[in-house]
């Protein structure tokens, strides 16, 4: 009954375990001769000056949330794409009214200026 | 006796509260989310067990790909520096865990109370649930169709206020 | 064959550490976390529900794609307020946003 | 059942009479044959990597008048192994305050989420993994794991610039997912179906006929999601030193290698799949392993011309490239997805000619207006951009507010 999760399941771990398995060879057969100046964070030939953790800028957030909203759209617009063929004009009509709403905020948001980089 | 599923439940349930057992008492907070990834993943295979292959599918897609991702985005935003210093958990924090493990046992005495407590054939087929009905009855006009659009409507609502909240006013100016 | 109980308990429990991390946690992201694991639990009970008492209607999968939208919205809203508060008040620690005391 | 006619089929049918012969559960059976399809797959899927590379460093050495590697065995065809004897030999550098974790699980997840696409093809019309209903969706999730996989390799590493890219990178994942899923939509309306199965059996026409701007769409931002030339900004030598993986070496960073031509090469294989018919064409019923021989040459070709581009494009600047997805594919996705549906209704699948036409004529229409409008932006950007500037005196600027 649950056969192709228990495929899915194998192959998961099967894809997962090949490239560890091929890391783990690696390390076994590769010297290990760490030192102080090899192990450091390389920054351009330079010294690490300060923490690794920088400011980043508020736009990688928007961009992040356009796209969870666009994620969670296709909850609702997939289902009904497969439903597509078994359902009537006005049911398309209802779909568009959906999309619709969706590029009006698409379009706030580039009006906003929110979609611009920099 | 427990067959395997079973075992794959107890497991599986075991790895997820333990995940989110550290997304709450994580120091770090970007560890934090990431065990909450690891969580999220247990609910996804819980899903899997239900007979439901759409929404677990939906819920790596949504939760681990965006909303998960939306998290470690404002963890990085919002940090000064690498280590989160100090407690992470206010000084009082046995009083929730009183109250939490109040509730725990009131649930699970309220629901022993339910007949259909012990419940163990399910109703749903091997095929896992038929999405081409869902998406009919999201459409259908005496169906769902009225949350179907509101929530477009909420996404809407959702991505005009957090854009208005995040942009930064001052620099749109100029 | 897994009972429903079973389903039901882990919920039980997911809930209650998500919980926990609302009230406890001091930073305003992990209580978000939080609420993340809550509703979670909250949509293995409605397909637990769904999978063992109702598996021909479609109530339960609709209200369940309904907690994707909500949690989604929250989140978005959510972050977004504290990465704003986060640009005047350069914190995200609940106990140190005490705008209201004046 | 003969050898010939289905060779696969034939061989998982002899192998599990041969286990059930040694009196195995039939349970057992099952898993076991489970275990093997599935690490038969993976490790093909692996060493083609290796026939890979070296195919594309001598394809990218021809078009750019060179000879790529050509001293190992004939054609230099052994040079691939020779470079994984070295890789394998070479130390593994763990940089100062790297989270372990993170930094080595992030190259097994970026493998492994590659190769776990390969559950769901369809090989031919009897060879499938699993025939997941929910099989288009999985693809995308699976892409939402790959993700994960960079932001655990540009936090791990400890490195300003790993972080910076694995930023960059996160935000042109995401944002390529969003026309990648609207444009898959349109294949599923098609369909009734999201099993990638009966969307091969579905496409008596192609769905590149019947959807040309959505496979366009398609092909781009899968481009995008592997992250080759024009969109290698995360990788970008001279930006970004590297991009996430610049901490990690030996054989981890390998992986990082191995995942991107792999990828390179499946999303090829999804191309051909989804829009070019998949394992479809003459006789392809009757002997499945010529169905299996059509699919590798429209995947072959597919891959050809990703590696065309490669050799051959500029990369994007990273604000061009946002702006070509949220501005232009994300809108034309949206009304792609609406002309369709209303087209569909209008003109029913049984008409199959009509409808065909009628598809080709509203592609054609909205793709001509969306060139249109784009000309205009570009054209008026173009004359901002080339503006007379003055070079040899410097002017002050006039003063923006002069309230304050």
């Amino acid at each position: 009954m649950l056969d192709d999760w228990l495929y899915l399941g194998i192959f998961t771990v099967i894809s997962l375990f090949l490239p560890a398995a091929a890391i783990t060879i690696a390390a076994l057969l590769s010297p290990k001769k760490p030192d102080p100046l090899k192990t450091s964070i390389y920054e351009c030939g330079m010294e690490t000056v300060g923490e690794t953790w920088i400011q980043f800028k508020p736009q990688y957030y928007v961009y992040a949330l356009v796209y969870l909203v666009f994620d969670v759209e296709t909850i609702f617009l997939y289902p009904w794409a497969v439903a597509y063929n078994q359902v009537g004009l006005f049911a398309v009509v209802e779909a568009l009214l959906f999309i619709a709403i969706l590029l009006g905020g698409l379009l706030y948001a580039w009006r906003k200026g929110a979609l611009e980089w920099a | 006796m427990i067959t395997g599923l079973q075992a794959f439940f107890l497991v599986n349930a075991l790895i997820t509260l333990f995940a989110a057992v550290k997304v709450v008492s994580s120091r770090k907070l970007v560890h934090a989310a990431l065990w909450l990834v690891l969580a999220l993943m247990g609910v996804a295979a819980t899903f899997a067990m239900l007979g439901s292959r759409f929404f677990s599918v939906i819920q790596v897609f949504v939760y681990i790909g965006a909303i998960a991702t939306l998290i470690i985005v404002a963890v990085m935003l919002t940090r000064n520096s690498m280590e989160d210093v100090g407690p992470q958990v206010n000084r009082g924090w046995w009083l929730p865990l009183v109250v939490v493990v109040l509730l725990f046992v009131g649930l699970v005495v309220v629901l022993s109370g339910w007949g259909d407590f012990g419940l163990s054939t399910r109703t749903v087929g091997a095929e896992g649930e038929n999405v081409m009905e869902l998406g009919k009855a999201l459409v259908d006009p005496n169906g769902f169709v009225l949350p179907f659009e509101i929530a477009s409507a909420l996404l809407l609502g959702a991505m005009v206020a957090a854009i208005y909240l995040a942009t930064d006013r001052k620099e749109g100016k100029r | 064959m897994i009972p429903i109980s079973w389903f039901l308990i882990f919920s039980a429990a997911l809930f209650c550490i998500g919980l926990f991390g609302v009230l406890a946690r001091k930073n305003t992201i992990g209580m978000l976390m939080g609420v993340e694991l809550m509703l979670n639990a909250v949509n293995i009970n409605l397909l637990a529900f769904w999978a063992y008492r109702y598996a021909g209607q479609m109530n339960g999968l609709v209200f369940v794609a309904i907690v994707f939208a909500a949690a989604a919205a929250e989140a978005a809203v959510g972050l977004a307020l504290i990465i704003s508060v986060y640009r005047r008040r350069t914190t995200v620690m609940a106990d140190e946003l005490n705008l209201m005391k004046g | 059942m003969s050898f010939w006619i289905d060779p696969i089929n034939f061989v998982i049918a002899w192998l599990k009479g041969l286990l059930e012969s040694w009196g195995l559960q039939p349970g057992l059976v099952t898993f076991v044959m489970y275990l093997i399809g599935a690490f038969v797959t993976t490790l093909l899927a692996m060493l083609l990597v290796v026939f890979l590379i070296w195919l594309e460093r001598k394809l990218i050495g021809r078009v750019q008048d060179r000879l790529g590697p050509n001293r190992l065995g004939p054609w230099g065809i052994f040079q691939t192994f020779a470079d994984m004897l070295k890789i394998f030999t070479k130390e593994h550098i763990t940089p100062d305050g790297a989270d372990g974790v993170a930094y080595n699980l992030a190259p097994v997840i970026s493998v492994g989420a590659v190769l776990m696409v390969w559950a769901v093809i369809p090989f031919t019309a009897t060879v499938v993994g699993v025939d997941f209903n929910a099989g288009v969706l999985y693809l995308m999730a699976v892409g939402a794991l790959g993700e994960m996989g960079v932001i655990l390799a540009g936090w791990g590493s400890n490195n300003k610039y790993a972080m910076l890219a694995a930023f960059r990178a996160v935000a042109q994942l995401i944002s390529y997912e969003v026309p990648m899923v609207l444009a898959l939509m349109i294949p599923v309306m098609f369909t009734g179906s999201m099993s990638l199965q009966a969307l091969v059996k579905e496409q008596d026409i192609w769905f590149i006929f019947l959807a040309p701007v959505a496979a366009l769409i398609f092909f781009i931002s899968s481009i995008a999601e592997v992250g080759r030339t024009p969109f290698d900004l995360v990788e970008s030598e001279s930006e970004l030193v590297s991009g996430f993986n610049i901490e990690y070496s030996g054989l981890k960073f390998g992986m990082f290698y191995v995942a991107d031509f792999l990828h390179a090469f499946t999303i090829s294989l999804l191309f051909a799949a989804l829009y070019l018919g998949g394992w479809r064409g003459p006789g392809a019923e009757q002997y499945p392993m010529l169905g299996f021989v059509y699919f590798a040459l429209k995947t072959a070709v597919v891959y050809f011309i990703g590696i065309l581009m490669r050799a051959s494009l500029p990369r994007f600047r990273i604000d061009q490239m946002m702006d070509l997805n949220w501005k232009y594919l994300t809108p034309l996705a949206l009304v792609l997805v609406a002309a369709t549906a209303v087209a569909g209704k209008i003109v029913p699948a049984e008409m199959a000619g009509l409808r065909l036409v009628v598809m080709l004529a509203l592609n054609g229409i909205i793709f001509a207006a969306a060139d249109r409008l784009m000309t205009r932006r570009r054209s008026a950007r173009r004359q901002v951009a080339q503006a007379p500037r003055p070079v040899a005196h410097y002017v002050q600027p006039a003063p923006t507010d002069p309230g304050d």
